[in-house]
C-alpha cells in the first residue's frame, strides 16, 4: 500500500525543469504558456522549479549544440532519480531544420536518454501536456528503488560495521 | 501525564495535516485569483510524499543535520505552544529552527544558496524584534508570558492590541514567503536566485523543510488566533480573514528587495507596535 | 546599395568621422570572397539613412578593431573572429574566438573551403 | 493603494480562463497546419515535395514506390502541401501525438499508370 | 559579504533562454558583468549554402519563434528588392496586419515576463491570459500559433477572408479593453514603480553611441522607429513612434505598453484601407547582387544583408537582430545595480538570445 501511495504521489506531483538548448523560442514560449491560465498545468501538480535538484521532469527544447551539450549533461546528472526527459519540438527530436548546421550536434537523444518525444514546430501547448502526461506513465512503472531517508541510514550502518 | 502525551501526539499529527491543507487551499485560492484552476487541495501532500521517496542527494552531512534540526525545532515549538508554555520560549525555539535552516544553506557552495541564506538572515533580523514586541504586548495586557494564561484571558486581545496584530501580519507575510517579502525563497522558482535558500536542499531533506514550514505556519496562525481566544468562531474567522488577506497581498504586489524590506518592516512594524504599547500604557 | 570603398588604414579615421557626424553603428558584415580574401562592410545609420563603408582584407593583414570608437562593435567583431577566423587587434572585450564556438574548435565555419582552414588561429 | 485588486477579484468571481485539456478538447481551427497526410491514391511520386521541403524530411523512393516522411524532423510549414501538384498531400488540423520512440511514416504508393 | 561571483544562467527560470552572465557582486551590488554567449548558436546563416533562396524563408522564420513573421518579411523584402519584384498592394497590407499581430503577441509576452521578473505573478498570468487571444488569432489565420509562416518571396501564402478580418477586429477590441484595465496595476502600482523607476538608466546620447535600437532606444527619448521607413503599407497609415524620456526600465515598460495600443490601431487602419486583389507576385529568375533591408521588430530594428550571384543558393545572408545591438547597452546598465534588479534590467531590453546568436 505504501508503494502505491508513493507511486501515486510521484505521478501527481511532477516538478519540471525547462532547459532551452538552442531553440528558436517558439517551443519555450509554448512551455511557459502551459503554466499560464489558459492551459494551467498546475492542475496536474506541475510546478516549474528551475532547479535540477528539485526536478522530476526535464523538458528540453531546441537542438543540442557543442556548447550547451555540457550544460545539458550537467543538468541531467544533477537531477535525482527517478527522472523523465521529454524532448519538445522538431529541433529537440532530430535537429529539425537546423540538423545540417555546423554547430548543431542533433537531437537531445544524442546526448541523454529521452523518454518522450513531442513533435511539432512549435509544439502546441496541448501537445506538450500530452507529452508530459505520457512521460508520467514511466513513473507508474518504476519500482520503488530509492528509499529516501531510510536509505542513507542503512548505508551509514553498513559502512560502520 | 497521559493528558500531556495525548496533547503532544495530537499536535504532532494534526499540525502537519492542517499545515498541508492550508498550503493546498492557499494554492487553489492563488490560482483562482489568477483565473486558473489550480492543483487539487491535497497537492502539498503529494509533493511531500514524492520528495520523501526521491533519491537522497545531500550536498554535505551538515546540511542533512540542519534539515533534521529545523524540522525538530519547529515541531518542538508547536508542541510547546500546544502545552501552553511560555510564549518567549516558543518564539526562541522557532527562531533556533530558522537559524538552522540558514546554516544548512550556508554550508553549501552554491552562490544562489548563499545569497538566499544571507537574505533569510536579514529577514529573520527584521521580523524577530516584532515577534518579541508582540509577546511583550500580550504580557502587558495579560500580565503573563504563559500561553495558557493568554488563552484563559476574558476579552479578545485584538480589541486592545489591533496595531500589534497588524505588525504580526507583517511577520506572517515574511514567514509565509509571500510578495512583497518573498526574497530568500518563494513558492515558484521564478526569482533571481531561483529557490535561494532551498536551492541545495533536495529530495527527502526538502520534504523535511516543507513539513517544518507547515509547523511554522501553524505556529504563527495559532499565535494569531490568540488574539480572539474567547470563542472558537472568532478564532477561526480571524485566522481565515488574516490568511485570505495574505493571499491577496501576495497577488497585488511585486517582490521588493531586501534593503526596502528591512527599512519597511522595521519602520512600519516598530511604529505599529510602539503606538500600540503607548496606547495601552496611557489608558 | 551605396557604399564607400576605403582601405584598412583609413578605417578607424572614417569611423571616428562617422561618429562625430552623429551616425549610429548598425553592424558589420563579413563575406568570404575566396579562400583568403574577405570583404568587410561597416553599416551606419543616421536619420533612417544607411551608409556603408566597404573594405577588402585578407587573413594575414588584420584590420584594426573599431571598438575604441564604437564600443558596440565588440560583439560583431568577436563574431567575425569566430566565424571567419579573422583577427581584430585592439578589440575591447576579446573572447579569443570563443564567443560562439568552443576552445577546441579551431576551424572557421564560414570560410570558403573551411576544412583547409583548420588551426589557423592556434598561435 | 493596490491597483491590481479589482483585476484579481474579477478573476476570483468570474469563470476561470482555463481550457481543461484533457479531458476537454477544443475543436481545432479549420486551416491549422497539423499532421501531414499523404492520400497515396493520386500521388505520382514526382518528388517535388521532397525537393521543396526546407527541412528535407521527405524521401521519395521511386524504385520501391514509397513516400516517407519523418515527423520528428518536419517543421510543419506546409510548403510541401502548397507545392504538391496532384493534391495528394494535405495537413490535418490536428497535431501529431507525442511518442516514446522514433518513427517514420511510410506510405506505399500505387501509381495509376501501373494499375491500369 | 565579500566580493563573489554569481553565475546567472544559462539555465534560469526568469530567463527561459540560455544567456550566461558572470556577475561580480559585492554585497548584492553588481560590480562587473561579462556575458557568455554561444549556447544557442546554430550557424543558421551558413545554411544558405544548402537551402535555395525560397527555402531560406522557412529557415529565417526560425531565427526567432517570437517575431518569426517579421524575420521572413524582412528577408523577402530584401530578396524582392534585389529581384525587382513588386508585391501586390493587398500583400503589403496583409503583411502589415500579420506583423502587427506578431508585435502584439510579443509585447504581451514581454509584459508578462517583465512582471514575472519582479515577482508580480498575478500580473504575469493576466497578460498571458490576454495573449492567448492573439495566439488564437494567429493560429486561426496563419495556421500556426507561434511560427506565423505566411511569407513567400513575392507576397504571401495565405489570405484573410472578410470573416477573418472581422474576427480579428472583434477580438482586438476585447484585447484593448482588457489592456486598458491593466494600465493602473502596471504603471500606477507603488511596488512596480519602486522596482523599475531609476533602474538601468541610459541617456539618449549614450544609447545612440552604444547603437541601441527599438523600444530600448525610444525609452531613452530618441524617436527612431524603422516603421517610419514606410516599408510595406506603413507609409499609407498614420503613425507616430512612441517615445518616453527617462531612459529607465519604467519608461521602456511604458513604451511597450503604449505600443500595444499602437499595433491595435495600425491593424484597424489597415483593415479599413486594405485593397482587394492578388496576394503574391510571380517570381521569375534568381536574385543577383547585394540587398539590404530593415524592419522594425518588437525588439527593434532587424537588419538583413543578402548577397547573391544569380545562383539558386545565396552567397551570403547576414542577419543583425535587435538584441545583438542591445547587448552593449545592457552591459552598460548593469554595474551599480542590485542583484535583485538584474532580471528586471536584463528583461527590460527584451532579450532574444536565439535571435542574437542565430
Amino acid at each position: 500500500m505504501f508503494e502505491q501511495i508513493t507511486r501515486g504521489s510521484r505521478v501527481k506531483s511532477p516538478w519540471l525543469l525547462h532547459y532551452d538548448c538552442s531553440s528558436c523560442n517558439g517551443c519555450d514560449i509554448e512551455v511557459i504558456a502551459c503554466l499560464t491560465p489558459v492551459y494551467d498545468i498546475e492542475r496536474f501538480g506541475i510546478i516549474n522549479v528551475g532547479n535540477p535538484l528539485h526536478a522530476d521532469i526535464l523538458l528540453v527544447t531546441g537542438a543540442v549544440n557543442h556548447r550547451n551539450r555540457k550544460v545539458l549533461e550537467n543538468l541531467y546528472e544533477q537531477m535525482p532519480h527517478p527522472r523523465v526527459v521529454i524532448a519538445i519540438g522538431s529541433c529537440a527530436l532530430s535537429g529539425g531544420v537546423f540538423r545540417e548546421a555546423y554547430n548543431v550536434v542533433g537531437g537531445v537523444d544524442k546526448v541523454i536518454a529521452v523518454d518522450v518525444y513531442v513533435p511539432g514546430c512549435a509544439a502546441k501547448p496541448e501537445a506538450i501536456i500530452d507529452g508530459v502526461l505520457l512521460g508520467l506513465e514511466k513513473f507508474k512503472k518504476l519500482s520503488n528503488n530509492w528509499r529516501g531517508v531510510g536509505g542513507i541510514f542503512r548505508e551509514a550502518e553498513t559502512n560502520e560495521s | 501525564m497521559i493528558d500531556t502525551i495525548l496533547v503532544v501526539a495530537a499536535t504532532l499529527v494534526a499540525a502537519p495535516l492542517l499545515g498541508g491543507l492550508i498550503s493546498g487551499l492557499d494554492r487553489i485560492a492563488t490560482a483562482r485569483l489568477q483565473s486558473r484552476v489550480g492543483p487539487p487541495v491535497v497537492q502539498p501532500f503529494h509533493d511531500v510524499i514524492k520528495l520523501l521517496n526521491k533519491e537522497p542527494v545531500a550536498v554535505n552531512v551538515w546540511q542533512v543535520f540542519c534539515a533534521y534540526a529545523y524540522l525538530s525545532a519547529s515541531m518542538i515549538a508547536v508542541v510547546l505552544f500546544a502545552l501552553g508554555s511560555d510564549l518567549l520560549l516558543v518564539l526562541f525555539t522557532q527562531a533556533v529552527g530558522a537559524v538552522f535552516l540558514v546554516v544548512g544553506a550556508l554550508s553549501s557552495t552554491s552562490p544562489y544558496s548563499l545569497v538566499g541564506a544571507h537574505r533569510e538572515l536579514l529577514q529573520t533580523l527584521s521580523y524577530e524584534p516584532l515577534l518579541v514586541l508582540v509577546a511583550v504586548g500580550i504580557y502587558l495586557q495579560t500580565g503573563s508570558f504563559k500561553i495558557a494564561d493568554t488563552r484563559a484571558w476574558g476579552a479578545p486581545l485584538l480589541l486592545k492590541l489591533p496595531f500589534l496584530y497588524a505588525a504580526l501580519g507583517l511577520v506572517l507575510t515574511i514567514k509565509l514567503r509571500k510578495s512583497p517579502f518573498d526574497l530568500s525563497t518563494s513558492h515558484h522558482g521564478h526569482q533571481e536566485i531561483v529557490k535561494g535558500l532551498l536551492t541545495d536542499y533536495s529530495g527527502p531533506f526538502l520534504a523535511f523543510v516543507e513539513i517544518g514550514h507547515w509547523f511554522d505556519v501553524i505556529l504563527l496562525l495559532w499565535l494569531c488566533s490568540l488574539f480572539w481566544a474567547t470563542s472558537w468562531t472568532g478564532m477561526i474567522l480571524l485566522v481565515a480573514v488574516t490568511y485570505a488577506l495574505e493571499v491577496v497581498t501576495d497577488n497585488v504586489t511585486a517582490r521588493m528587495n531586501w534593503r526596502w524590506m528591512l527599512g519597511y518592516a522595521w519602520a512600519m512594524g516598530l511604529t505599529l507596535s510602539v503606538v500600540n504599547l503607548i496606547w495601552l500604557h496611557v489608558r | 546599395m551605396r557604399a564607400e570603398t576605403i582601405t584598412p588604414d583609413q578605417l578607424v579615421g572614417a569611423c571616428a568621422r562617422m561618429k562625430a557626424e552623429g551616425f549610429r553603428f548598425v553592424t558589420m558584415t563579413c563575406t568570404a570572397m575566396d579562400e583568403n580574401s574577405f570583404e568587410l562592410l561597416y553599416h551606419f545609420d543616421k536619420n533612417l539613412e544607411l551608409s556603408t563603408l566597404r573594405l577588402t582584407t585578407s587573413k594575414d593583414s588584420p584590420v584594426h578593431s573599431i571598438t575604441a570608437v564604437y564600443f558596440a562593435a565588440f560583439l560583431v567583431e568577436n563574431e567575425i573572429q569566430d566565424l571567419f577566423g579573422l583577427r581584430f587587434p585592439g578589440l575591447a572585450l576579446d573572447y579569443n574566438r570563443t564567443l560562439y564556438l568552443d576552445e577546441e574548435i579551431r576551424d572557421a565555419p564560414f570560410c570558403k573551403n573551411a576544412a583547409a582552414e583548420k588551426n589557423t588561429a592556434a598561435e | 493603494m493596490f491597483p491590481m485588486m479589482p483585476a484579481i477579484l474579477r478573476n476570483f468571481f468570474s469563470k476561470r480562463a482555463t481550457r481543461r485539456y484533457p479531458p476537454m478538447t477544443r475543436e481545432p481551427f479549420a486551416e491549422v497546419r497539423g499532421e501531414l497526410k499523404n492520400e497515396g491514391s493520386v500521388c505520382t511520386l514526382c518528388g517535388v515535395c521532397a525537393v521543396k521541403c526546407p527541412s528535407q524530411c521527405i524521401v521519395v523512393d521511386k524504385k520501391n514506390a514509397t513516400w516517407q516522411w519523418d515527423p520528428f524532423a518536419c517543421v510543419y510549414c506546409g510548403v510541401c502541401v502548397d507545392s504538391c501538384k496532384t493534391g495528394s498531400l494535405r495537413q490535418e488540423p490536428l497535431y501529431r501525438k507525442a511518442a516514446t520512440g522514433r518513427e517514420i511514416v511510410s506510405v506505399k504508393i500505387v501509381l495509376k499508370e501501373q494499375t491500369k | 559579504m565579500p566580493v563573489s561571483t554569481i553565475p546567472f544562467g544559462p539555465q534560469h527560470p526568469v530567463l527561459p533562454e540560455p544567456i550566461h552572465l558572470k556577475l561580480t557582486v559585492e554585497d548584492e551590488v553588481i560590480k562587473e558583468v561579462v556575458p557568455a554567449l554561444g549556447y544557442v548558436h546554430r550557424g543558421l546563416e551558413k545554411l544558405a549554402g544548402t537551402r535555395d533562396f525560397h527555402q531560406m524563408v522557412q529557415i529565417v522564420e526560425r531565427v526567432c519563434g517570437i517575431c518569426s513573421m517579421m524575420h521572413a518579411m524582412c528577408y523577402c523584402e530584401c530578396v524582392e528588392a534585389m529581384m525587382g519584384i513588386e508585391t501586390p498592394p493587398r500583400a503589403r497590407y496583409l503583411r502589415l496586419i500579420w506583423s502587427e499581430l506578431n508585435r502584439l503577441h510579443s509585447h504581451l509576452l514581454w509584459l508578462g515576463l517583465f512582471a514575472d521578473s519582479f515577482g508580480f505573478e498575478s500580473l504575469f498570468m493576466q497578460f498571458w491570459k490576454i495573449r492567448e487571444k492573439v495566439m488564437d488569432l494567429q493560429e486561426a489565420t496563419a495556421g500556426n500559433r507561434v511560427i506565423v509562416s505566411v511569407n513567400v518571396i513575392g507576397g504571401l501564402r495565405r489570405d484573410l477572408s472578410p470573416e477573418q478580418q472581422q474576427t480579428i477586429l472583434n477580438i482586438l477590441d476585447r484585447v484593448e479593453d482588457e489592456m486598458r484595465l491593466l494600465e493602473k496595476p502596471l504603471l500606477g502600482d507603488y511596488t512596480v514603480m519602486k522596482r523599475t523607476k531609476g533602474k538601468g538608466i541610459v541617456s539618449a546620447a549614450r544609447a545612440l553611441e552604444l547603437g541601441c535600437v527599438g523600444p530600448t532606444l525610444r525609452g531613452s527619448g530618441v524617436a527612431q522607429d524603422m516603421r517610419q521607413l514606410g516599408y510595406e503599407a506603413y507609409g499609407d497609415l498614420a503613425f507616430e513612434p512612441r517615445v518616453e524620456k527617462d531612459g529607465d526600465c519604467y519608461s521602456r515598460l511604458k513604451v511597450r505598453y503604449r505600443e500595444v495600443f499602437q499595433s491595435i490601431d495600425l491593424i484597424r487602419q489597415a483593415m479599413e484601407k486594405i485593397p482587394a486583389g492578388e496576394i503574391a507576385a510571380v517570381v521569375k529568375g534568381r536574385p543577383e547582387g547585394e540587398g539590404l533591408a530593415r524592419v522594425e521588430q518588437p525588439r527593434g530594428e532587424v537588419f538583413y544583408y543578402v548577397k547573391a550571384d544569380g545562383k539558386k543558393y545565396l552567397e551570403r545572408i547576414r542577419i543583425r537582430t535587435p538584441t545583438f545591438a542591445n547587448v552593449p547597452v545592457l552591459l552598460a546598465m548593469l554595474p551599480g545595480m542590485c542583484l535583485s534588479d538584474v532580471p528586471v534590467i536584463v528583461l527590460s531590453i527584451d532579450p532574444c538570445i536565439s535571435c542574437t546568436e542565430r
